[in-house]
């Protein structure tokens, strides 16, 4: 690690990037001050992770030049960056599911040949840094079956293994309960406090007012400004990166439809890491957004599954207008799907969309059995086809809105909007909504919300699962509160509030937290 | 015009008839100085397509080394009728065709009967390479010449492989070998190609008694190989090619068995040790009775079965 | 069947089974899909034996064998990491070019078909006679267990032995089997922990390639006493279904080597044996047992495998 | 456009690039055993494209590739490798064949579809079991398939021995199919329209691959099957998330994919040798999976390299017959340097070429 020279850890001198026709960076430079916390903001594909990984070594600038506490760095690899001192929390996280939790820290700065004593001497050296900075988790364990927020500890405590002065964390808390949020930046501060630089890149405006102390907006590839945090609010913040006003969504009133359209009954469905679904019930009518809140984990990803029909139903019953699924009559999601089932999955690549394939190849995917999507049939008419994918590009303003491209290299935003359009195109009665903004930038979030909501205006049924209390809040007539797989009690509109909830979500039922609540007003 | 010799699928150097016929060609070419052509398969497809090459090119004789030239030989063969062919193993009967057959099972017969002599334990064994009729035929053969000279002889037998390949993998037919061994067989006769080898190696390991086969293969590991049944596959060729440059040729069948020293076994001075006079001249007793007719030899190939001896 | 040569039998089918899979093992664990273990075999082979003849020594010829495997792999390795090829064209072509190539220089170094000389005494390796082996022989069952079994292997059959337990080591108690094993799994995992892919990747086809050019110097200094074009006879191919059905674990894939072996040293046994009194099974179903065996384990034991999540994937730095 | 026009022109290339370096090298290795070079490689391009005999025997064999290219990529294009298109195509000419012999005196334009009906349900039917074993038990297909091929060397082994053999008939084979079922050959064909040929293999099958070939097409991609087919192929969970059955679908590709291996049967059966022959798949089935892999799994692609490698074939022949010191196993090296450089190595030169080729498009259009 070089000795610090001058007062910034990181300074970037017109950085410049290109692929292929796509120009990530243009002419970027700033600097990071050593001790302080850099938020980086900007739309999604504006180039902020070509960025970090240029600094990471991942990527090679086409030119430009970046010094790292005062010394010009050549950045050839991972390996230089971590020699530098560099750290970096990927956003798509770099574990190794073959290995335990410790494994993964110590790969890579193994102490010797052998393995012996804790995967080579790492165990106390890891221990002591848990406590240093209260990143728990549990050293032999696969990183697969623990909690997002637990692998981002993990891959933070990696980073920190290695002496990292610099940590860099790529949307770190997209996928973060409140609570991991309120602990992820209780680290920051202590690393803060030991003089380390900490850059992170975020959507959620609200993180990088709580905790930044400067911020650099980037769009389309070039940097807007570096301001201090103090000097902007959050819808300066908005409109300079997006380039106009952001309003949230208004949620008119509505009257849902008398009857449920789904109705799910004392549900047990198995876990997957989890508890799985305990005994659930609830109804879901039309012209209304049922919102699952909960800290992810708490069996919301096997209520959509079985709703899906990709997990079979243990106990209890889920009926829909038409269909009836219990532990005797399962249903494949093609079923389902043809009983007018809309589905937007919470893991957009692992079920939304084949990166491969075009976005014309994507824009069918799941209605290729539907009879009302024009050149679908037997056969595949793709002129016909390609019209209607076109229209859907445009319409849902995916950008660019190029059929023949492959949808891998869009950006995680507009993949985003190709799956929600696609899956409201067909105006489906009831519509499953997994985490609909996982990692979209604040412009797209508008749009999509607005399409949610434009969907329960006209009737339909919504059931919206997401960790984001911000969006359950905007967006919810209803919500239940689920932990260990049961509901702790559901709450209308103006029942929210943001310490309710999150008592429920720890875990009171609905009785004992208001109770609790009344206690502590009174005292 | 030279003569031109075609190898089966197996190959020229196939330590096997392809290699013995390659010998006899050689032979013809050190003696008389006439060069002879040569090819060797790739598939199946190219059988007719060699055949028509070398008549079109006007080589002449022709020889094909193995049965599986039997319909392609009798296609081409019409369409050239100046052109002389030969076939080693099968008959083909056109008036331009001389066919050679061996009775192979003639000299199984008597290293069979030789085994069944030399045996301490009373078991003998034998591996083939596949499962096809002209091995089943050296098998039945054999047994029926071990149970000649030790009625009752208990017999174990084994086949390499189910591909081709089992013609050519001397190490299973080691491991399969001394498995043989392990069951109480002290004399084995392999008749499996290229695997031969492979049979020879474990006799040796294993202190042992094995027999080759095709060529005279005594001298592979002195002391371990009982005798050798022999095919003059080269022979044959260098007859062909010779009788075709005298003029002598003449088409037909040409049934080349003990009695026209076409099969045989071997007798030299790397296996002279292990046989005593009396030995030898038993073996010797038994060629001249089938030479006679006064032993049948039972034939798989003709009936499909091999009748228990 | 007296089990004791049945069990001396089935290790000696074993060890060059053993070998190609545990070669198989670092090519595959560190996300290099290996279908060319047949050609390094071969390669292996015909250089031992090439060599132990014109050397006359079998240790030189040995030598020469795992050079020769370890160069072929580090070709297949330039090919599919340098040059990102797609690894199961790369392992046929190498597994059609050795095969050509050895028979090719077979018969322009020694003639006679591509065959090497047949190895004598001293160029090859023997069979190991442990000490006591003769005074204990008369003890029921230890007796000969001891002199044909435990003992009674060559030197490259106790390697065999000893390469399982090495790779185990390595694997799951060095550095290197730690690095490797991720980069099978998720290389870029392994490249933002500073550690270079491409390097661990050469080195684990490098040790690949020894590991078959030692399964190849068994078969031709020891089992075939020379070498024969095409002489490895599919065994890469088994090697690399008995990785895939232990699950790319040394212990368990030395297991099912054992289980490919013993059921092929069974098989030769049962052959022309009559079951049922006179009844003779047809000497094919007797062949078929070993590959039954394995469907039958495969579909009701064995189930679902997971090998390395990155196999057969190019590594390239920071795609997406 | 100027992407795709590049990266198809830069492909192109780099492919005749490698081919060039492939046989080069061959005819270095020529060179090393005296031969010229030069003049082998005019052998090798006559003995293929010389003659009408020869482009027979080239488009004979490149038929057989066809096939055995069509039956790997259809499985491939589900993420399905089946190795199993040698045994395969061994049971269909098994089917072949019996329906042949059941069909005596009946003319080839009947016995045809029956042939390719009965090979298409025999070898489609010997890849169930593995392709079952994958999609429900997960079982390796890779393994499974290997399994498989030998035994289908075992069971037609048996068959044919047997079952099959003529009594008193040393060849292990079928007797001969009955004359009326000969497939009608181009060379006949070529004959009658005044172009006189010899006898060669080479019959209407090869325009049954070719057709084959373009039913691919339009099945994989033009259906809602193959669309289905090849979700899986890309992410299954994907596909299983937008309501594909993904074991029935893979099941039904595998099948698929062994069916059309056993086209290769009916070509041998019906059209080369006309009888059941021991090992008659020859090796085309493993071939065919470099055949695939060099054609990208994609018909388009196969027909080409099928034809590469029948040319290859033929041509080495035809080499051999002419250089007696170019054995048989220079052939092989020379077609494993192909498959290693014009399909392992194609990103040797590739991504420089397209990007060349983007340069040169680009300034084309500015200026
Ligand atoms: N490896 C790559 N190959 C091709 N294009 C790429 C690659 N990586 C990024 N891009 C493109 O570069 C641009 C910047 O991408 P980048 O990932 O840096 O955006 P981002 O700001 O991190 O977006 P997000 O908020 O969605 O994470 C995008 O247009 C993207 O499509
Ligand atoms: N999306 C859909 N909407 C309406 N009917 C459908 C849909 N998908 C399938 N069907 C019909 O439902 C029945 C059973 O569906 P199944 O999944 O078995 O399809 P299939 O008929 O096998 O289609 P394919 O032949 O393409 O596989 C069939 O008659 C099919 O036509
Ligand atoms: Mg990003
Ligand atoms: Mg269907």
């Amino acid at each position: 690690m070089p000795e610090p020279q001058g007062a910034n850890a990181i300074e970037f001198h017109n950085i410049h990037k290109r692929f292929g026709r796509v120009v990530a960076n243009n002419d970027i430079s700033f600097a990071v001050p050593r001790g302080t916390i850099h938020g980086i903001v900007g739309e999604n594909g504006a180039g902020k992770s070509t960025l970090m990984n240029i600094l990471f070594g991942i990527h090679q600038a086409d030119s430009g030049s970046i010094l790292i506490q005062g010394r010009p760095a050549h950045i050839k690899s991972s390996i230089d960056a971590i020699r530098l001192g560099i750290g970096m929390v990927h956003q798509h996280f770099m574990l190794v599911d073959r290995l335990t939790a410790m494994q993964n820290v110590v790969l890579g700065a193994e102490t010797g040949f052998w393995l012996t004593g804790g995967v080579g001497g790492g165990r106390k050296r890891i221990e002591a840094l848990q406590a240093r900075y209260g990143l728990d988790f549990p050293l032999d364990h696969i990183p697969h079956n623990l909690s997002v927020g637990t692998q981002q500890r993990i891959e933070i405590l990696k980073a920190l293994y290695r002496d990292a002065s610099v940590l860099i964390l790529d949307e770190p808390t997209s996928v973060l309960t409140p609570q991991e949020v309120d602990i992820l930046f209780t680290v920051f501060k202590d690393l803060k406090a030991e003089g380390k630089t900490v850059v992170l890149i975020t959507h959620k405006l609200r993180e990088v007012l709580a905790v930044t102390d400067n911020v650099t907006i980037l769009r389309q590839g070039r940097c807007v400004d570096t301001v201090p945090t103090a000097t902007v609010t959050r819808s300066s913040l908005a409109e300079a990166m997006v380039g106009r006003k952001i309003n949230p969504v208004a949620l008119p009133t509505a009257t849902p439809s008398p009857r449920p359209k789904l109705s799910v009954r004392d549900l047990v469905v198995k876990g997957q890491g989890s508890m799985g679904v305990r005994g659930l019930s609830f109804d879901l009518h039309g012209a209304e957004i049922l919102g699952i809140a909960g800290v992810a984990g708490n069996g919301q990803s096997e209520l959509l599954m079985a709703l899906s029909g990709l997990a079979p139903v243990i106990e209890g019953e889920i009926r829909t207008e038409h269909l009836t699924i219990d532990h005797k009559s399962t249903i494949s999601p093609g079923g389902l799907r043809r009983g007018g089932l809309g589905n937007i999955p919470e893991d957009r690549h692992r079920n939304g969309v084949i990166g491969e394939w075009t976005g014309l190849e994507n824009s069918i995917l799941g209605l290729q059995r539907s009879k009302d999507v024009p050149g679908v049939g037997r056969s595949l008419n793709w002129r016909h086809i390609e019209a209607w994918c076109r229209d859907l590009l445009r319409h849902n303003d995916v950008r660019p809105p190029d059929p023949h491209r492959p949808i891998g290299v869009l950006s995680g935003g507009n993949q985003q909007k190709l799956v929600i359009g696609r899956e409201l195109a067909l105006e489906p009665d009831i519509l499953l909504v997994g985490q609909p903004t996982r990692g979209v930038d604040i412009g797209a979030i508008e749009a999509i919300h607005g399409k949610l909501v434009e969907q329960r205006n006209k009737g339909r049924a919504l059931l919206l699962v997401s960790v984001e209390l911000d969006e359950i809040f905007a967006l919810s007539d209803r919500v239940i509160v689920m932990f260990e797989g049961r509901s702790m009690g559901e709450l209308s509109r103006s029942e929210l509030s943001e310490t309710l909830v999150g008592m429920m979500m720890a875990g009171m039922s609905k009785a004992e937290a208001l109770g609790y609540l009344k206690q502590r007003e009174s005292a | 015009a030279d003569p031109g010799l075609l190898y089966d699928l197996g190959g020229k150097f196939d330590r096997s008839f392809n290699e013995n016929a390659f010998s006899g060609a050689e032979r013809f070419k050190q003696e008389t100085g006439v060069n002879f052509l040569e090819f060797e398969l790739s598939n199946d497809a190219q059988r007719e397509q060699a055949l028509r090459t070398f008549a079109q090119n006007g080589v002449n004789p022709i020889a094909v080394v193995g049965f599986s030239w039997a319909p392609a030989l009798e296609k081409v063969a019409k369409e050239f009728p100046d052109a002389h062919f030969a076939i080693v193993d099968a008959t083909v009967d056109l008036p331009n065709v001389q066919s050679i057959e061996f009775k192979y099972g003639e000299g199984a017969f008597v290293v069979g009967a030789l085994a069944g002599l030399k045996t301490k334990t009373g078991t003998v064994g034998f591996v083939g390479g596949m499962d096809v009729p002209i091995i089943k035929d050296f098998a039945c053969a054999f047994h029926h010449g071990a149970a000649y000279t030790k009625p009752g002889v208990r017999y174990i037998e084994n086949m390499t492989g189910p591909t081709p390949s089992a013609w050519n993998d001397p190490t299973r037919g080691r491991e399969l070998a001394l498995g043989q061994y392990d069951r109480g067989a002290d004399i084995i006769f392999a008749a499996a190609g290229g695997t031969t080898v492979g049979i020879l190696q474990a006799a040796a390991d294993a202190d042992k008694l094995a027999i080759g086969v095709g060529l005279n293969q005594n001298s592979l590991h002195p002391g371990h190989v009982l005798t050798s049944a022999t095919a003059e596959v080269g022979l044959g060729i260098y007859l062909t090619f010779k009788e075709a440059q005298d003029g002598t040729w003449r088409p037909g069948v040409k049934q080349l068995g003990l009695a026209e020293k076409g099969v045989g076994w071997s007798l030299d001075e790397n296996n002279k040790p292990l046989l005593t006079d009396d030995e030898i001249a038993k073996v010797d007793g038994i060629v001249a009775d089938i030479i006679a007719g006064k032993i049948q030899v039972p034939s798989y190939i003709q009936t499909g079965a091999c009748p228990a001896p | 069947m007296d089990p004791i040569q049945l069990a001396a039998s089935t290790l000696r089918l074993a060890v060059p089974l053993i070998f190609a899979t545990m070669a198989g093992l670092y090519a595959e664990r560190s996300g290099l899909v290996d279908i060319g273990l047949e050609g390094k075999m071969l390669s292996g082979a015909f250089a031992g034996a090439a060599v132990a003849s014109l050397s006359g020594s079998a240790w030189v010829g040995l030598i020469a064998a795992i050079l020769a495997g370890g160069i072929v792999g580090l070709a297949q390795g330039v090919a599919s990491i340098a040059f990102r090829g797609n690894q199961l064209v790369i392992g046929l072509a190498i597994n059609i070019i050795a095969s050509g190539l050895t028979a090719f220089l077979g018969i322009a170094w020694f003639q006679r078909g591509g065959q090497t000389p047949q190895l004598i005494e001293g160029q090859r390796f023997e069979a190991i006679h442990l000490p006591l082996s003769a005074e204990i022989a008369q003890v029921p069952v230890v007796g000969p267990l001891y002199a044909t079994v435990i003992g009674g292997q060559t030197i490259l059959g106790y390697a065999a032995i000893a390469s399982i337990a090495i790779t185990w080591l390595v694997i799951y108690r060095t550095r290197f089997g730690l690095r490797l094993v991720a980069a099978g799994d998720k290389p870029e995992a392994v490249e933002s922990a500073g550690v270079s892919v491409f390097r661990l990747r050469y080195c684990a086809i490098f040790v690949c390639g020894c590991l078959c050019g030692m399964a190849g110097a068994y078969l031709s200094i020891v089992q075939g006493g020379a070498f024969y074009r095409d002489m490895s006879a599919g065994q890469g191919y088994m090697a690399l279904a008995a990785l895939i059905f232990g699950g790319w674990k040394p212990g368990r894939a030395a297991l099912a080597c054992l289980l490919f072996a013993g059921a092929d040293a069974v098989q030769g046994r049962l052959q022309g044996v009559p079951i049922f009194g006179q009844f003779e099974v047809p000497t094919q179903v007797v062949q078929a047992i070993p590959y039954l065996l394995t469907l039958i384990l495969l579909a009701g034991l064995v189930g679902r495998s997971h090998g390395p999540a990155a196999a057969g994937r190019p590594y390239v730095r920071g795609q997406r | 456009m100027t992407l795709r026009a590049s990266s198809i022109l830069g492909g192109l290339s780099a492919t005749l690039i490698n081919l060039l370096i492939a046989l080069l090298l061959g005819g270095l290795l020529v060179a090393a055993v005296g031969a010229d070079p030069s003049a082998a490689l005019r052998v090798v391009y006559n003995g293929a494209f010389g003659s009408s005999a020869g482009l027979s025997y080239t488009f004979y064999y490149a038929t057989n590739y066809i096939f055995a290219g069509l039956a790997f990529a259809v499985a491939a294009q589900a993420s399905q490798f089946n190795i199993g298109a040698e045994g395969q195509a061994y049971i269909g000419g098994l089917g072949t064949g019996l329906a042949c012999l059941a069909l005596p005196g009946v003319s080839w334009w009947l016995a045809l579809p029956v042939a390719v009906a009965a090979s298409g349900l025999f070898s489609g039917g010997w890849a169930l079991i593995p392709a079952v074993m994958e999609a429900r038990r997960g079982s390796n297909l890779i393994i499974t398939t290997i399994m498989f091929n030998f035994l289908a060397s075992l069971l037609m082994t048996f068959v044919i021995v047997n079952l099959l053999r003529v009594p008193g008939s040393a060849i292990p084979s079928s007797g001969p199919m009955p004359e009326s079922s000969f497939l009608p050959r181009i060379d006949q064909i070529l004959t009658a329209i005044g172009i006189p040929t010899n006898e060669t293999p080479l019959t209407i099958m090869v325009f049954v691959a070719v057709a084959l070939a373009l039913g691919l097409i339009w099945l994989i991609w033009h259906t809602r099957w193959g669309y289905e087919l090849r979700a899986i192929g890309k992410n299954s969970d994907a596909a299983a998330f937008a309501g594909v059955n993904v074991a029935r679908v893979k099941i039904q590709a595998i099948c698929l994919s062994g069916a059309v291996a056993g086209m290769l049967g009916v070509n041998e059966v019906m059209g080369a040798q006309h009888r059941v022959l021991l090992e008659l798949a020859a090796g085309y089935g493993f071939t065919g999976i470099a055949v695939a892999l060099i054609g990208a799994n994609h018909p388009a692609g196969i027909i080409p390299a099928a034809v590469l490698f029948g040319a290859l074939q033929q041509g080495g022949a035809s080499l051999s017959f002419m250089f007696p010191n170019v054995s048989r196993d220079v052939v092989v090296i020379v077609q494993g340097l192909v498959i290693l450089l014009a399909g392992g190595l194609i990103h040797m030169l590739r991504p420089r070429l397209v990007a060349f080729f983007a340069g040169l498009l680009n300034t084309e259009r500015s200026a």
